[in-house]
This record gives structure tokens, sequence and C-alpha cells, in this order.
């Protein structure tokens, strides 16, 4: 049987989620054995593949770019995973907001030239800096999810559970202990 | 007082008389989601999480307004009670912004408890994200109105266990708001008598005890000095 | 007590609350009593109503915030009160508003920075046989149309103009 | 005061009436023409003319054709002026000497009034509201007279259920099956109120019987309180008709000073006061409990039922609660027995029926039709169907609880039953006429929006669930939604229905839940395409 093709992809996050992954440990061997890993922060893949069965994305939609390649990651994916807290809710990045439309600007004075201690300038290059939405959202806002993950990070083990789950074919259900946010 | 029979998804129980249906319901060990009902104060009927359904009734009833009577039958959890529970958990989620990741509650919260056991992954309502401060100006206790889910828990036992009167609920619908006093920053209320009963009362972590919040940490920054000393000097005793 | 500004207004209102034997039921018919006399109900005035009718502060702010009739903020000399009422919305009342909206250059339950004009609305006033209905300085004034609106405010609006 | 006494006055007015009345509409739509000028003008113009003698000008109640205000009616000459100015009273005076005018005559043989059938409205436009003699002259007072002379209460329970009559404020309850409840339940302190918190947008039926015939509904009212065994009243209406509140504050008054209303009235052990309360804008408190609490000065903030305010209402004490129209109603039934009012009306709908008509119609104003009357009749016969030659799409009725009936179910009679089977309700009577040029996805949205602003916030299907729903509403008007977030509309609109704490949650989903019902095509045709595969076939997807 061939291996089924995982991606993995981070939005706008803080990498928690894919460190939690990492944390796997020897399980990530097994997966190894199962999967073919195309596409990650943790590999060195430019383009998102076509025909991808499993993708799990953490982070949630902050910028045009997130939301680009949203589109195409679900045009090529047969099963998409919420993974992590922002992805499922928009957690802390969702956080600007509460502080209404039109603020990204604002958001961006604060960030880049308030508190910057050197060379205060809004970071501006169109085609390459990409431009942050109005609103943030979670990933099932912007395109349809299969399946959620919450946690802030997820712990491997739920990581574990899950994958177990939808790699053997199954619909996951989140019990007890594997569901948790924060 | 005289004894009442009844069913309960199928089991019968008898009761005295008087009693609300998650009275009863809870004695025979069914349990039935609430968040506005709070043991020592009288209900309310606001948060609609405990709604089941009663033969012969079309209308669903709180369990926790509703007194028994003779031969009632109910059915606490049936597939359309869970399908409304979570639709209402999702939109408390949507409605104020709950971020468990940076809650003090986190863990130990009933909103968040209530999501878990409802199989509630995601919320599929877009969420609100309205703009609600957060007051510390009290010298013990701290609001943070975005976590707020206006049971009126903490208004209830302000008023009718503590007698102050302190918090009530100002405005009404999407900008209803707990408030003190006139509305004014909680550590210049003059009535409120830091009894901190609102703050037990709380089903999440709109209200906290100060010095408990992610953003209260203290960080120690000696200490990494020490370490490196440790390491690097063989220096343990400064 | 007598109120310590010695406002002759606060006498007057204390008067109108022993006629209710400073009962509780009737914090509203107070509110509306204060809120006549002094256009809006500020904190001072509040506090005042709560120690004569021996009721929580947070009680007497929680009623005044519930009803929309009640406002806690100074309103303008002139007021404009465009009914949404489905009769008039229907027949229009939502381009008056705009209207005036774009002209006062302030959103409905606004007043003008010169305090000259508060822009109002109001969910039905049972005008609906002659709407679109206008309240122009408590003046039901009937059928109304941006162009008439317009022509009515001209006089309140004079700044940025 | 007894029997011989209102005799007196009746017999008093009666002679002191003039050959010839010239009545001017003195109800709120007409005074915002200007009205009361032109009463002025008239009552000038009559004296100057020297017709004083013969001539009476009468300030009346609404003459129900609002959109043609000001009304002013001559009996001598069987003729409705429309439109009348101050400026031409002197020129309408003058035809009364036989001089010409030009101003605009209206048709009485139109079925605008034609079609109408007067039992509440009987004495709106005929009498001077302001004056209690004018009541009693027309038979006014007498049905309390008779209640108290010689009926028990249980005897007036039982005529009010064979009346037939149901509850005018909305959902139709039968009012004698109500009064029989609180009569029951035992106490020493019972309470009747009148619901006059008309918070439904495009409905004035209330406001018009107030300012019309302010003691019919006192009168009712102290009748329902012999009934149930109560001593006091309060009439709740709202601070935006102001007119009202000063049309029944003189009539308190008027009925204080005869002895109708207060201690032993017609020298028999029944005592009952009035006390008016005045509303601040709240829609929520024409739900009976929030109605209750905001009497008792507080938040007006709805409570689960049971108890009912039958058993526990105001203060905890057994309390009945009825609507101006039902309580206008009353008198009628009780001097003309309740046989003849059930002969009105349909099988399980008796009586009449107020309706406000307005919107996209040509006659707008006040009508009063039997029930079971079609909409047909109603806004194509009477109101005159739309105006600039446009075609009706639908009637809406209900207000925010109700929902839009499509043109082609204009045959339904109206009555509760029929109303409710369209997924509409009676309501309290507005009844709004909307025409082709109307989208009714925005009509949805303007009722939710109305649903979130009176959100008492309470409970949090009704508070955060219509957020959610005009959210829904919105996105789809802005064409972002997608067949996904039309399922979720739906799905919320059955949630918030069904777990809503008030009626006002309940029913906020019903003009959304009708309109999809009846003009779905027209949410479709706005939906974008189900980009980015999300959930087809309404189902996630598995791996393999």
């Amino acid at each position: 049987m061939d291996r089924l093709k995982v991606a993995t992809v981070w939005l706008g996050g803080c990498a928690g989620c894919h460190m939690s992954f990492l944390d796997l440990d020897e399980f990530l061997i097994e997966l190894a054995g199962k999967i073919e890993l195309v596409y990650s922060p943790v590999v060195d893949v430019k383009e998102y593949p076509e025909n991808v069965d499993v993708c799990l994305i953490e982070g949630a939609v902050c910028n045009e770019d997130n939301l680009e390649i949203l589109h195409k990651i679900r045009a090529r994916t047969k099963v998409l995973v919420s993974f992590g807290d922002c992805a499922v809710t928009g957690n802390v990045p969702a956080l600007r907001n509460k502080l209404g439309l039109h603020n990204v600007e604002n958001i961006l004075q604060r960030a880049y030239v308030e508190n910057a201690q050197n060379n205060p300038a809004i970071p501006k290059a169109d085609g390459i800096v990409p431009r942050l939405l109005e609103r943030v959202t979670p990933v099932h806002e912007a395109v349809s999810v299969e399946y959620f993950l919450p946690g802030c990070p997820p712990p491997a083990d739920r990581i574990k559970a899950l994958m177990t789950q939808v790699l053997g074919g199954k619909e996951p259900k989140l019990e007890g202990a594997n569901l948790k946010f924060g | 007082m005289a004894a009442k029979t009844l069913t309960i998804d199928g089991t019968q129980v008898s009761a005295e008389e008087g009693a609300t249906v998650l009275q009863v319901a809870r004695d025979h060990g069914i349990e039935i989601p609430t968040l506005c009902h709070l043991e020592g104060v009288y209900d309310v009927g606001a948060c609609r999480l405990c709604l089941v359904e009663v033969a012969g009734i079309a209308k669903l009833l709180p369990a926790c307004t509703t007194k028994i009577s003779e031969g009632m039958e109910l059915k606490t959890n049936s597939e359309r009670l869970q399908k409304y529970r979570r639709m209402t958990l999702e939109l408390l989620f949507a409605e104020r912004s709950h971020v468990c990741a940076v809650c003090v509650s986190n863990g130990h919260c009933e909103l968040q408890t209530l999501a878990y056991s409802h199989g509630m992954e995601h919320v599929r309502y877009d969420y609100c994200f309205p703009k609600w401060k957060v007051d510390v100006t009290h010298r013990l206790f701290g609001m943070d109105h975005n976590r707020c889910i206006l049971c009126a828990r903490c208004v209830r036992v302000c008023w009718h266990i503590e007698g102050a009167g302190t918090k009530n609920v100002s405005g009404r619908g999407a900008s209803a708001n707990i408030i003190n006093d006139l509305n004014q920053p909680w550590g210049q209320s003059d009535s409120c008598t830091e009894c901190g009963k609102c703050v037990m009362s709380c089903p999440t972590g709109a209200l906290f005890h100060k010095g408990s919040t992610v953003a209260e940490m203290v960080h120690d920054r000696d200490k990494l000095e020490f370490i490196v000393n440790a390491r690097e000097k063989k220096q343990w005793i400064v | 007590m007598q109120h310590a500004s010695g406002d002759k207004r606060f006498k007057i209102l204390e008067a109108f609350m022993k006629k209710y034997q400073f009962r509780h039921d009737a914090l509203i018919e107070i509110l509306h009593k204060a809120q006549e006399l002094f256009g809006y109900l500020e904190d001072d005035l509040l506090l005042f109503v709560a120690f004569k009718l021996k009721l929580p502060p947070s009680r007497v702010y929680g009623v005044a915030t519930f009803y929309h009739f009640f406002t806690l903020k100074p309103q303008g000399k002139h007021t404009c009160v465009v009914c949404l009422g489905t009769a008039c919305y229907v027949k229009g009342a939502d381009k008056v508003l705009a209207a005036v909206e774009a002209r006062a250059k302030i959103k409905a339950g606004e007043t003008t920075p010169d305090n000259e004009l508060s822009l109002l609305t109001a969910r039905c006033i049972g005008a609906c046989g002659i709407a679109p209905a206008v309240i122009y300085d408590g003046a039901v004034t009937p059928r109304q149309t941006p162009e008439t609106a317009l022509e009515q405010v001209k006089g309140w609006i004079s700044h940025g103009q | 005061m007894v029997n011989e006494d209102l005799n007196v006055i009746a017999e008093k007015e009666q002679a002191a009436r003039k050959k010839i009345v010239i009545r001017c509409c003195m109800a709120a739509g007409c005074m915002s023409s200007k009205s009361e000028a032109v009463k002025k003008n008239l009552e000038q113009a009559v004296n100057e003319a020297e017709l004083s003698d013969g001539v009476e000008v009468r300030g009346v109640g609404c003459m129900k054709l609002c959109c043609e205000g000001p009304l002013v009616s001559v009996d001598s000459q069987n003729a409705l002026y429309e439109k009348v100015t101050p400026e031409n009273a002197l020129e309408l005076v003058q035809t009364l000497k036989g001089g010409n005018t030009g101003i605009k005559r209206g048709d009485w043989n139109h079925p605008f009034f034609k079609k109408q059938m007067s039992i509440v409205l009987a004495n709106s436009g005929e009498i001077d509201p302001e004056r209690i003699e004018a009541y009693i002259a027309v038979e006014g007072y007498q049905a309390l007279l008779t209640v108290l002379r010689e009926m028990t209460p249980k005897q007036v329970v039982e005529e009010m259920v064979k009346s037939g009559l149901r509850g005018r404020g909305g959902a139709g309850f039968p009012t004698g099956i109500k009064w029989g409840t609180v009569a029951k339940t035992e106490s020493a302190q019972k309470y009747v109120i009148c619901n006059a918190d008309e918070g439904d947008p495009g409905a004035f039926m209330d406001r018009s019987v107030l300012e019309s015939d302010p003691h019919s509904v006192l009168e009712g009212m102290a009748i329902a309180a012999y009934a149930v065994g109560a001593n006091q009243g309060f009439i709740y209406v709202r601070a935006e008709y102001p007119l009202a509140i000063k049309r029944l504050q003189t009539a308190i008054k008027q009925a204080k000073q005869l002895g109708l209303l207060g201690s032993s009235i017609f020298e028999s052990p029944f005592n009952f006061n009035i006390d008016i309360r005045i509303g601040a804008g709240a829609f929520v408190c024409g739900e009976e409990t929030a109605l209750m609490a905001s009497v008792e000065g507080k938040r007006g903030t709805p409570r689960p039922r049971p108890p009912f305010p039958a058993e526990s209402g105001l203060w905890g004490c057994p309390t009945l609660i009825n609507n101006v129209e039902t309580f206008a109603n009353v008198p009628p039934i009780y001097r003309k027995g309740a046989e003849w009012f059930a002969s009105i009306g349909t099988e399980k709908s008796k009586g009449t029926k107020v309706f406000a008509l307005a919107g996209k119609i040509n006659n707008t104003g006040l009508i009063e039709v039997p029930m079971g009357t079609t909409l047909r009749q109603i806004v194509e016969e009477m109101g005159g169907g739309a105006p600039d030659g446009r075609e009706i799409k639908a009637v809406q009725t209900g207000g925010p609880s109700g929902g839009c009936i499509p043109a082609q179910h204009l045959d339904t009679p109206v009555d509760y039953d029929s109303l409710m089977k369209l997924g509409s309700i009676m309501g309290s009577g507005g009844m709004i006429v909307m025409d082709d040029s109307t989208r009714m996805v925005d009509v949805a949205r303007y009722f939710m929006e109305f649903c979130v602003d009176e959100s008492c916030g309470k409970c949090v299907p009704c508070r955060a669930g219509t957020q959610q729903m005009l959210h829904l509403l919105e996105k789809i008007l802005n064409r972002k939604a997608t067949g996904h977030d039309l399922a979720k509309l739906e799905e919320l609109c059955d949630m918030v229905r069904h777990t809503s704490l008030c009626g006002l949650g309940q029913t906020a989903p019903n003009p959304t839940l009708s309109t999809l019902r009846f003009f779905r095509k027209e949410y479709e045709e706005l939906l974008q395409p189900e980009e980015f595969g999300r959930y087809e076939n309404g189902e996630a997807r598995a791996l393999k």
C-alpha cells in the first residue's frame, strides 16, 4: 500500500503545535513508515503538492498569504485538520480583532514603530510582505475543515491519538481527556 | 409534604412536592448541565442549558425552575437537547472572547468543561470579538468582561447573600454588562465589601483573584544570573 | 436632606418622589421626571434618586440603562427623531435618516459637536398612517423625504458648512 | 353615583347636542398635520359666521383614514373632508351657508368605510374623548353598572367564556379562561393590568383606542377587576404615546370624580383604582412577566413561566393582564350580550379585529373588520391596493413576532388559526403591506435587527442567537454567504425558537422563517457557490 501523503502547515501561530508534533518522539518513526511527509515547515518543499491525503494546519488565518495557501491546500487535500487553538478558534492572534476593523495600520504602528528599538518603520514590500487581513479568523471560517484538534498546544499524546484514528481511515472522536482547549 | 412519582429518562423516581426537576435529577445521579444555576441563590432560568422535555408539554422547560408534578415524564438528554446545548455553548463562545490559552480559569472553568462534555471541538459561528474592558482597579479582584457569560450569579450572590447590592446588570441585549454601583471602576465602589463571593460564584474566568492572571506573572530575572553563575562559576552561595 | 448643589430642580424631584411615597416601584416614573427636569441622567442625579429611594445605586443604574428612553448623556439643543418602524421603513425612513446623518456628519444616537442637534431613532411612534414620520423638537411631522428633512434641520446644523 | 345619575348625565348631554356637528380628528396622526389649528380655526369661523347656536365643532378620536388627514366631517352634509388645512377652515364652514369649497371630499361609501364593523372603534371619531359625559351619553359605564348590580363575579366570568373573546395582544388566549384562572386563585390582593405597551413597529390600534375612547378601556378593566376580585389596576403605556397618556390621565380623573372609579362604585362594595405606569422604550415589556417587572420599577426582563401571572404575578399576587383592545371589547359584550358577540366572526375567532393598515398601500389607517374577513378584502378593496400601479407582494402581520404572507395567500381569512398555519400570527394588529419593490431578505434582516436591539439580554439563545442570525442575514445580503451559511441560519432559527425564555426570542425567527418559506428563491439568489470544498453534500469527509 502506498504511504499516505501528509502535510503540515504553519500559518499565524507560534509554532508551538509543531514543537508538540516533534514531541511525538518514537511515534515519529512509526509514523514515518506509514506516511510520506510531502510538505511541512520541517521539510524543504517550496510548493504545496497535489493529491495530499491529510494536512495538519497550525495557526490562524492572519494575512493574505495565509489565505492564499489555505485555498491551495483545500483544493489539493482530502482531509484538513485544524491543528491547535489558533487554527480552531483564532486564539491569541485573533485578539487583535477586538480592536475593530480598519485597525491594521494601528497594529503595525504599535508593533513596528512604537515598540521598535531600532529603525522604526512599517515593513512594506508589495509581493514580498503579505498584507494583514482586516480580521483574523479560524481556519474553518475560510475553508471547510474535516477535523479539529484543539489545545495550546495539543500535547503529543493527543496528536498521536488523532493521527492514529485519521490514518486508520476512521472519523476521529475527541472524547474525555483528548478534547481540551488551552 | 406529599411525595410525587415521576419518570426521568425512563427511570421511575419519587421526590418531595415542591422540588425542582434539577434537584430531583441530581439527587438521583442524573446530571443536567447548567451555567446560571447556583446552589443557595434563586434561579433565573437564563442559560437555557438545563432545558428538558416534558411529555405532553410542547415547550422545553428549564429544569432549574420547573417544579415536579405527579406522573411527569421527563427526558433530560435527548438528541435534540444535546444539539441545542451544544449550540448554546457555541453561541456563548462566539459572543465574547473566551481565549482558554490565556485564561486564569483554564482547566477549572464550567463553560469549558461543558464544552468538552458536549463534544464542542470547534465553534461553527463567526466570533463576534466585541470590545470589552478589563477592570483591575480593585485591590483584590479583577473582572474581565470578555469572559463574562451574563449568568448573573455574581449579581445574585452580591444582593442576596452578601446583601451589598454592588453588582447589577446594566444595558440590555448584546450590550448587557455587569457593573459595580453606578458603573464605576470596581476599585472605586463604595458598597463593595470585598467579600469575594462574586469571584467564588463565577463559572468562568470573568471574575478572578488578582495575581493569578497570565500577564501578572512575576518574572524573577535575578534567578537567571544565579543559574549562570552557578553553572559557570560554581557559585551557589551568593 | 437637600442636594448640596442647592439646585431647585432637586427639590422638585424630591417632591415628586414624595408624591409616590418614595416607593421602589415608582423608580421608572421618577427617572422620567428626573430626565424631564435635567435633560439627561447624570451620575449625581442617579445617586440622589438611589439615596432618596433607599435603593442600591447599581439597581438605579441597571434600570436607567435598560430602557431606551433614558439617556445618560446630555442631548443637543434640538432633537430630530427618525421613526424606523416597519411602515416608515418600507416607505424610505432609512433614506431620510441617511440624509440627515450625512448632512449633520453624525450617526444616529449622536449629538453634533456644537451641541446643537441630537439625531435619534425610534422603533415606532405609532404614526404609521402618515409614514415616514419624523419628530422635530417634539413635533411629529408626517410624510417626510430626505429633502423635507434636510430643510427642517438646516438651521440646526452650522458646523462644517 | 347611581343609575339615575348616569341617566341624568346622558340626557343632559343629549339635550345639549347641537343640530350640526362638525367633527375634527384629534388623534395623533391628524394632529401631526395640524388638526389642532384646523379645529381652532373651525371654531373661530363658526363664531364669526354666527352659527355657534346650531353648530358644534367637536374634537374627536381617530376617524380612521389617516393618510388623508386632517379629517373633518360634517354630519348634516354627510360629508367627509380630507387634508383640511387651517387656512381653508373658513371655506369649509361657509358651506353650511351654501358656499362652495374645493376641499377634497372623501367617500363614506368606499369599502374602506363600508366594510368596517365597529365594536371597539364604535366611539372613535364620534365622541369627544376628553369628556366623560360624551362617553356616558353613548351608554358608557352602563355595562359596569349592570354587572355590579345584577351579576356575581362568577357569572361575569361565565359570560366572558361564552362570548368566545380571545386576547387581542397577539397569542389569542381565551379571555374568559384567563379571567377564570385569576378569579379562582385565592388571594387577599389581586391586580388587573392593561397592557398598552404597543411595541410592534407598524401597529397603532391601541394608541388610537386610548386616544379616541379611553373610558371604554377603563370600564372594561373595572368589569374585569370585579370578575376576578381585584381592587387595583395599572395601565402600562409606552412613553412614545404622550397624547394617549394625557387622555388616560384625564379619563381616570373624570371617572374618579364621578365615582366610577374609587371606593364603593355604584354604591356597591366594589372598589377599584387605576394607576398609569409609563414605559420607557423596551419592546420586551410587552411580554407579561417583563411588563410586571417594569411595573414594579425594575429592569423589564421576563422570567420563566410557570408560575403564570394568573397565579403569581405582580408582587407575587394573582394578576390579570389583557391588552387595550381586549378590554375595549368588554363593555359592548356586557351591554349586548355574549351571544351577540359570539355571532360575529368565525367559529374559533369571535368578534372583530382592529388593524392598523400601513406600508405600500393607498389607504393607510385604522380598520375594524369581523374576524374571517380575507386579507384580499382588506388590502385590495379597503386598502385600495399598492400605490403607483405596483403589485402587492406580501402582507406582514404580527410585527417582529409575525411573518410575511405572500400575495398568493391573500384569500386567507384573517383569524388566529389561519394566520398561524401560514407561519405568521394575528399579533396585535399591525398590517404592513409590501409591494414588488420590497426585498424580502432585507425585511427579514430589518426584523432581526429589531430583535437584536430589543432582546433583554437575559437568556443566551435570544441574546447571542439573534446576533448570529443577524450576522448571517447580513452575510447573505452582502453576497458573502454560501448554502452552508443558510443551513446554519435555519438551524439557529429552530434552536432560538425552541429554547428562548420568552415570547420575544421564541418568535424572533418568525419573519426569517416565513420569508424563507415563501420567498426562498430570493435568499438563494444571493448565495455564493461553495468554493474551497465547504462541507460538500453536508457531510464532513473522512479519509477513504
